[in-house]
């Protein structure tokens, strides 16, 4: 980045105004779509892009905790999404999004680990979520959260039933496929520091190469903040704080609803297809 | 471990402490003088961490060589540091993190700018773990920074805070965080401004403002212990230099 | 249209998109718009990564300033260019032009084979004098498709007319397909940004964007 | 062009009863390549495919390693001595079961040249690949999931194209073929597969065409 | 809070007070005349403290000296230093400060006389001169706008060292004095660098770098151009003289046990109190350092 | 400049090309064969020599200086339908152990749907224990571990022979379930494998040259330096195909189905078992 660009962004902000012509505090507007097969969503942030994929399959549960099935996220970025990232090493910063990403879902206990447990101590289901990014423009942590706990609202298991010792797996024709008991829908949102006391929401490429330091916030609807991540950089008061956790809030509600409204459109596409007969199509 | 034992309703913990008391501290200041440039040894109740600060010296890779000093900080833990005999090294992305927090924190209150091309290693070694790792890190690279006699704007003091339903408890040990959710405040010098704050577990929105406070009253008092431990160890130098 | 592969009869000359391998026919080798002049032949395309090619002019952001060269960066992630300190107007031994790594520069590409380092100047090194050359201070940068860049330079574009109309603003054109832009203050300066943007996709309608 | 940050990229979709197959495939290049990697006379060419659940596998490494033969007949590698070629084939949507690979390795091709012919790598020309099965005893081309699981044997076939626009030349490069088939199975199966090449060349033709000209719109 | 027992906090405040010990963040003054120097920075024109150290005022410059930090080089010390890369045209030098110090060829003696010209086979065999690893003492020429020091050695003092040992203390140890090279009874020779680099050699005339009393021009003169001056080898040194320089050693690490300042009246001193233990050893036991240490002061 | 002359180990080496066009012309190869003829396949199956007694089977392939080795070890998996064989090639690379390369992956995974192609009898896999009540849900996996002792050009084809010898040559057991710890043991009893008529007798690999000729079983360092394009062919013993694979990046026209067919009817190569 040459220094004339790095000045040139500096002094947009200095006068409140960036690049994109957003306001500092404005995220950028969130584009959700659900794929064809169950646990695909597809996140788009600006320019930033990327694709979660929740799938499951039957494991043996780990021996000190015989009653919990297993979650797993990868994050790995490849060249695709740009090259300064290497399709083999983790840098710093993919680092703070693996951790991030880990906290915010895995550790706050978004999926229910129970209501994995087939039979304890013999079986239960692995879930796994794998991140694929596409393109990077900044914002990779918010992205990531939301594409991960919608894949996961979205995904729907096989069910299963015990007979004697043996548990059969039902194809998804032979029984309606299960959802996943998501607890809460954690939402993250970053804040990234500029010199002179700038603060700005979800920041793009150019913005996060510039900033010197940044603050992420996971909050879901119900008002939890399920992690909290300053370090450093510009000092800010208690006061400060809260507002910043409340206008998380806001964006976790905006978001939240924004996620259940496309899987209730997505739900009623699907179930009008397998109906089996052409419902009456009322264009109201 | 019910609720009831962690804080009882007069108002003891587990340990006979208040709900604004911190635990005991004990600060070593140039304890490494051999193999260091700057050292020193921070024990907050039964946690303990060791600082070794090298620098600012020769940068070992040319890619860390820029206008500031780079600040490079590793954290190790002991296997015997928790009371289970960890069999793996606890997940190194934790630490990895850890570091890496620790480093954006640093370089805002060293003048790294005073020591252009040149690179200023802190390794931190966790003895025990008993509650509150990252602000026991966190004091004892301030203590050792100092040690080095590297310039710094100011004391960076760090204290945790956990919360018991609404009352918020100073300092929580390995048994209070492991039960409740904990958050850990990191204040730059003297002001109510807080620079680092790291919270891992769910905690209500309304519930947060009480901890703040009272992690800001937790890192002056801490500011302050750590200033006299540094005065008394100067005394004890400029005295045995004075005869 | 012309695709890979596909073959091609010219007496012209071959240029860029067409390569003649030895005992065979000339052969397309990129995909795009078949341009015909009398002198030369070539495929036009809009890529976006650049390969240097002689007497190109280009804008460069230094990457690293070595004892008697720089190295500057045609675009990101893309092999540094040799740029000599002296290649500069009235560089003498003694007194050095003073650029650091982040600057910007304006120059040409003087010496591109593929087998050694490439090398540009900033100067007319005929005429000595720096013919718009040299450093590109303020304003900013712009990264467009290399054919959508040739033609800015080469044949100019309604757009670039209807804003200077309108403001007082200063251009470097990179056939690299990095384009420097400065107007009085930053607002119009990320205003013209976003016209000139915009204008590569929007072809003609482009102009009544302007403000 | 759906992907900004890549010099080339592309997304193939087969549309096939019972799910479709969507790969998307961004080429980064010629950039800097490490010393390490560094070839004196030729670009370095890097291919990388992801599955869409889980991390690479052996199984991606076979599509790798015939993606790779493939394009290594097209892309002009001496015209960029030392320098690196960026490819990575993501696959969306493999549709098709975790034992057939056939879709995904087809995909990963077509993909990779729209990507490169997008990015203006030199090509000396493209490779198409097509999908066959034999169901019964009879070849279907573009077999759905169910037809997929009931085939004796499944067939990637891939062509390279040249020899412009008039009269196109197309020569086997590719043919991966796996179950119980019979030698004149095969050589049926193989014409087949140029006539099915002929189509698709026409829509990757029509394809390139139409992104070139939409990226030319500015003129 | 931390039970540090009332009663002798009244005497280190009184210490304190005395010494003018600052710690980091501590306001030093607001009026605006004085010059800040090292350890302090200004915010809106108030002077603080950066380091925990004791406030020097010097005419008008005021700077905190920390109890503790590396070597800050000054044109024109006597320091030693240890060759770490050879690079073109230059040496890097370990001086212990926060940068490694350069040695350019062209401000060394080569052999063949001070006024030879450097030629370009010189460079080719800069090893055959000093390599890695080597020890040499020198002196602070110019230091460089980001602190870092050039060194030079074209006097005759100064060069590479040999038939000695080399021990290192903090550099705030060493009091900075007229000389630092000085001759001991025993026939011994010891250079103090400023940067609390110590080298301890047997003495002889034969010393390129030897202190210059006895030595006449004209040897010099001969001395200097044969390759003499940069052979590795160490003369023989008979076993009395190799217990004397341990002792020697000992002395000045007993110094830095008890934290006193070294100088050459100390360290005679503290020599002449460690005659009584026979062994060079037995003066690593650190009561025997203290009680030595604590009978050199008593003579001073 | 007088023209330099070099012994004939170090030509190959510095012009692979030339080299191999001058055995060309006289229509023979660097190493003696003629272009359709392979090397000798010898197999030494592990019962008769001992080779590894404590594997259930294992066997030795050697075909002029290449040699392959192949040890079948078994284990239980409790999960249903996993029960199999599932191989794994390594390459001996003097020593020096580290992730496994491209070559050896690839390998693997064209040995895993060889596998998967010749349709082994699963009933193989399931265990029955003689009285017990409920049927046993274990099921027995064979883990292949292929070693390329020393590799002298593609070895897909010796891969394949070896693993082949070395399923004819296991002897699985059969298991009972021991009173005390009701866990599955196996008794002393062994049986052989049902191995289908389809198991793949053969892989053969045939290179072809730019001019279109086609080169049985290529080998040595100067066939590899010089051929990029190659054909590998499974056929079972009736003379189905289970596996085609071809790659023919630059041949000046083609492949044509005339090409092909002359390749097919190369295919399958004499085995002799020592």
């Amino acid at each position: 980045m040459s220094s004339i660009e790095q000045a040139f962004v500096q002094s947009l902000l200095e006068d409140q105004k960036r690049v994109s012509g957003r306001r500092l505090n404005e995220a950028r507007k969130l584009e959700l779509a659900f794929g064809g097969s169950y646990g695909h969503v597809e996140v788009k942030m600006g320019r930033t892009r990327l694709v979660a994929q929740v799938s499951s399959q039957v494991a043996k549960p780990r021996d000190d905790r015989p009653f919990e099935g297993l979650f797993l996220i990868t994050t790995d970025v490849s060249s695709m999404a740009s090259p300064r990232f290497e399709n083999g090493r983790q840098t710093v910063d993919e680092l703070m999004v693996t951790r991030l990403i880990e906290k915010a879902i895995r550790r706050s206990n978004a999926l229910d680990l129970e209501s994995l447990c087939i039979v304890a101590g013999q079986s239960c289901w692995m879930v796994r979520a794998d991140v694929h990014y596409l393109e990077y423009d900044g914002g990779f942590i918010d992205a990531s959260c939301i594409a991960v706990i919608a894949a996961l609202l979205h995904f729907r298991r096989p069910d299963t039933s015990i007979d004697g010792s043996r548990t059969i797996v039902h194809t998804l024709d032979e029984r309606p496929p299960v959802p996943l008991s998501v607890l809460h829908v954690p939402i993250c949102v970053s804040w990234s520091f500029f010199d002179n006391d700038i603060i700005v929401v979800d920041a793009d490429e150019a913005e996060q190469d510039l900033r010197i330091g940044s603050m992420t916030i996971t909050i879901n609807k119900d008002r939890d903040i399920c992690q909290f991540t300053k370090a450093g950089k510009i000092p800010l008061s208690s006061q400060q704080i809260i507002e910043c956790c409340e206008q998380a809030h806001g964006r976790a509600r905006e978001i939240t609803d924004l996620i259940h409204e496309k899987l209730k459109q997505d739900f009623e596409k699907r179930n009008r297809g397998n109906m089996g007969f052409d419902l009456a199509e009322n264009d109201r | 471990m019910s609720r009831f034992e962690i804080y009882s309703p007069e108002g003891l913990r587990a340990d006979g402490r208040r709900w604004n008391e911190l635990r005991h501290i004990k600060c070593g200041i140039n304890t490494h003088s051999k193999s260091a440039d700057g050292s020193a040894v921070v024990e907050m109740g039964a946690s303990k961490v060791v600082c070794i600060v090298q620098g600012p010296q020769e940068p070992e890779t040319r890619s860390r060589v820029r206008e500031k000093a780079t600040l490079s900080v590793s954290v190790t833990v002991a296997p015997f540091s928790t009371t289970e005999r960890s069999k793996h090294v606890t997940n190194d992305r934790r630490l990895q993190e850890m570091s890496a927090n620790l480093q954006n924190l640093f370089e805002e209150a060293v003048l790294t700018h005073l020591h252009p091309r040149t690179e200023i290693v802190c390794s931190l070694t966790v003895i025990a773990q008993d509650g509150g790792l990252l602000s026991c890190c966190i004091n004892a690279m301030t203590l050792a920074l100092i040690d080095a006699g590297l310039p710094m704007y100011e004391y960076v003091s760090a204290c945790s805070v956990a919360l018991f339903d609404q009352t918020p408890l100073l300092d929580p040990n390995n048994v209070e965080e492991t039960e409740l959710a904990s958050v850990t405040v990191g204040i730059v010098g003297e002001t109510d401004k807080i620079s680092l704050l790291i919270l891992e577990r769910r905690l209500g929105l309304d519930r947060l403002p009480p901890a703040l406070e009272l992690g800001v009253e937790g890192c002056k008092v801490l500011r302050q212990v750590m200033d006299k431990e540094v005065r008394r160890h100067g005394a004890m130098r400029l005295a045995s230099r004075a005869e | 249209m012309l695709l890979p592969g596909d073959k091609i009869v010219a007496e012209q000359r071959l240029g860029p998109g067409i390569i003649a391998p030895p005992l065979e026919e000339p052969r397309v080798v990129l995909a795009g718009e078949d341009s015909w002049s009398d002198k030369v032949v070539f495929i036009n395309t809009n890529t976006k990564r650049y390969t240097p090619a002689n007497r190109d002019y280009v804008v460069g952001v230094i990457s690293q300033r070595l004892a008697d060269v720089y190295r500057v960066r045609l675009q990101e992630y893309s092999k540094p260019v040799r740029l000599s300190h002296l290649a500069f107007q009235g560089a003498t031994k003694k007194n050095k032009p003073n650029l650091n790594a982040g600057d910007v520069v304006y120059g040409r590409i003087t010496h591109c084979d593929k087998d050694t380092e490439v090398e540009m100047e900033c100067v007319d090194s005929s005429s000595g004098k720096a013919m718009g050359f040299g450093q590109l201070k303020e304003g900013s940068i712009i990264s467009v498709g290399l054919g959508y860049a040739r033609k800015l330079l080469f044949d100019g574009h309604p757009v670039l007319d209807a804003i200077g109309a309108k403001h007082q603003y200063e251009l470097a054109i990179g056939m690299n397909g990095r384009i420097w832009v400065k107007a009085n203050d930053d607002k119009t300066t990320l205003a013209i940004r976003n016209w000139i943007k915009e204008a590569e996709t929007k072809g003609a309608q482009a102009v009544n964007l302007v403000k | 062009m759906p992907l900004h940050n890549s010099d080339g990229s592309a997304e193939w979709i087969a549309g096939h009863n019972g799910g479709d197959t969507r790969i998307i495939c961004s080429v980064n290049g010629p950039i800097e390549v490490k010393t390490r990697d560094e070839l004196p006379t030729m670009a370095t060419l890097e291919l990388v495919v992801r599955p869409v659940v889980g991390l690479p596998t052996i199984r991606e490494t076979l599509l790798q390693d015939c993606t790779y033969g493939c394009l290594r007949s097209i892309v002009l590698r001496t015209q960029l001595p030392r320098s690196l070629i960026q490819i990575v084939v993501q696959v969306l949507d493999a549709g098709e079961p975790v034992e057939y690979t056939v879709y995904e390795l087809v995909g990963a091709i077509n993909s990779s040249v729209l990507a490169l012919a997008n990015a203006g790598i030199p090509l000396s020309g493209l490779v198409v690949a097509v999908c066959l099965a034999i169901v019964e005893g009879e070849i279907v081309l573009n077999p759905g999931v169910d037809q997929l699981k009931k085939s004796q044997s499944t067939h990637a076939v891939a062509y390279k194209v040249d020899n412009g626009p008039e009269e196109v030349r197309f020569r086997l490069v590719m043919c991966e073929s796996t179950g119980l088939f019979t030698q004149n199975e095969l050589l049926q199966v193989l014409e087949t597969a140029e006539d099915a090449a002929r189509e698709e060349n026409k829509k990757m033709r029509s394809m390139i065409e139409q992104q070139v000209a939409e990226s030319l719109a500015f003129a | 809070m931390s039970s540090s027992d009332s009663e002798n906090e009244s005497d280190v405040e009184m210490i304190l007070e005395k010494a003018g010990l600052v710690t980091p963040g501590e306001m030093i003054t607001d009026d605006t005349i004085w010059m800040r120097g090292h350890g302090t920075y200004a915010a809106d024109n108030v002077t603080y403290s950066a380091v925990a150290g004791t406030i020097e005022r010097v005419n008008k410059l005021l700077s905190v000296r920390p109890l503790r930090g590396r070597y800050i080089p000054v044109i024109g010390d006597h320091v030693v230093g240890r060759i770490t890369e050879v690079g073109n045209r230059r040496w890097k030098v370990d001086i212990g400060a926060s940068q490694d110090a350069v040695l350019m060829l062209g401000s060394v003696n080569l052999p063949g006389g001070i006024l030879r010209r450097k030629s370009d086979d010189d460079e080719l065999q800069m090893r055959e001169f000093l390599k890695e690893g080597d020890l040499l003492n020198a002196e602070i020429q110019t230091l460089y706008a980001d602190g870092a020091a050039a060194l030079h050695t074209r006097s005759l003092r100064y060069g590479k060292l040999r038939n000695g040992l080399f021990v290192q203390v903090p550099a705030s140890l060493v009091l900075r004095l007229r000389t630092q090279v000085y001759r001991l009874e025993g026939g011994i020779e010891m250079i103090l660098g400023i940067n609390g680099y110590i080298w301890i050699r047997k003495a002889t005339s034969t010393n390129a770098n030897a202190a210059p009393m006895d030595v006449s021009i004209n040897r010099l003169e001969q001395e200097s151009n044969s390759m003499e001056i940069y052979k590795d080898e160490n003369d023989p040194i008979p076993p009395s003289t190799r217990q004397t320089i341990s002792r020697y050693a000992n002395c000045i690490q007993a110094l830095v046990y008890n934290e006193v300042g070294i100088n050459e009246a100390r360290l005679r001193a503290v020599y002449e109190a460690s005659v009584v233990y026979t062994d060079a050893g037995e003066l690593l036991d650190n009561t025997v350092k203290t009680d030595i240490v604590k009978q050199a002061m008593a003579t001073l | 400049m007088e023209p330099r002359s070099f012994p004939p180990d170090v030509f190959a080496r510095l012009a692979p090309e030339i080299y191999f066009e001058r055995f060309l012309e006289q229509g023979s190869r660097p190493t003696g064969r003629k272009f359709t003829e392979f090397r000798p396949l010898l197999v030494q199956q592990g019962r008769q020599s001992e080779l590894a007694p404590s594997a259930l089977g294992s066997a030795v392939v050697r075909a002029g200086q290449a040699t392959v080795i192949c040890g079948i070890s078994g284990g239980l998996t409790d999960f249903e339908n996993e029960g199999g064989v599932y191989a794994n090639v390594e390459i001996h690379r003097g020593g020096r152990s580290g992730a496994p390369t491209a070559e050896e992956m690839v390998l693997t995974r064209r040995t895993h749907e060889l596998i998967l192609a010749a349709q082994i009898d699963p009933s193989n896999f399931k265990i029955d224990i003689p009285d017990s009540i409920e049927p046993c849900r274990k099921e027995l996996v064979l883990n292949a571990s292929i070693r390329v002792l020393s590799r002298t050009g593609p070895c897909l084809d010796l891969v394949w022979a070896a693993l082949v010898a070395a399923l004819n040559d296991t002897r699985i057991p059969l298991f009972a379930e021991d009173e005390r710890t009701h866990n599955i043991i196996p008794t002393c009893e062994r049986k052989p494998l049902v191995l289908p008529e389809t198991l793949v007798s053969s892989v053969s690999t045939f290179g072809l040259l730019k001019s279109g000729e086609v080169l049985a079983d290529p080998d040595g360092p100067t066939e590899e330096a010089c051929i990029s394009n190659y054909v590998n062919v499974a056929k079972t013993d009736n003379g189905l195909l289970t596996k085609f694979s071809l790659l023919c990046t630059d041949t000046t026209d083609g492949v044509d189905a005339e090409k092909i067919g002359e390749i097919l009817s190369l295919a399958g190569r004499p085995v002799s078992t020592v």
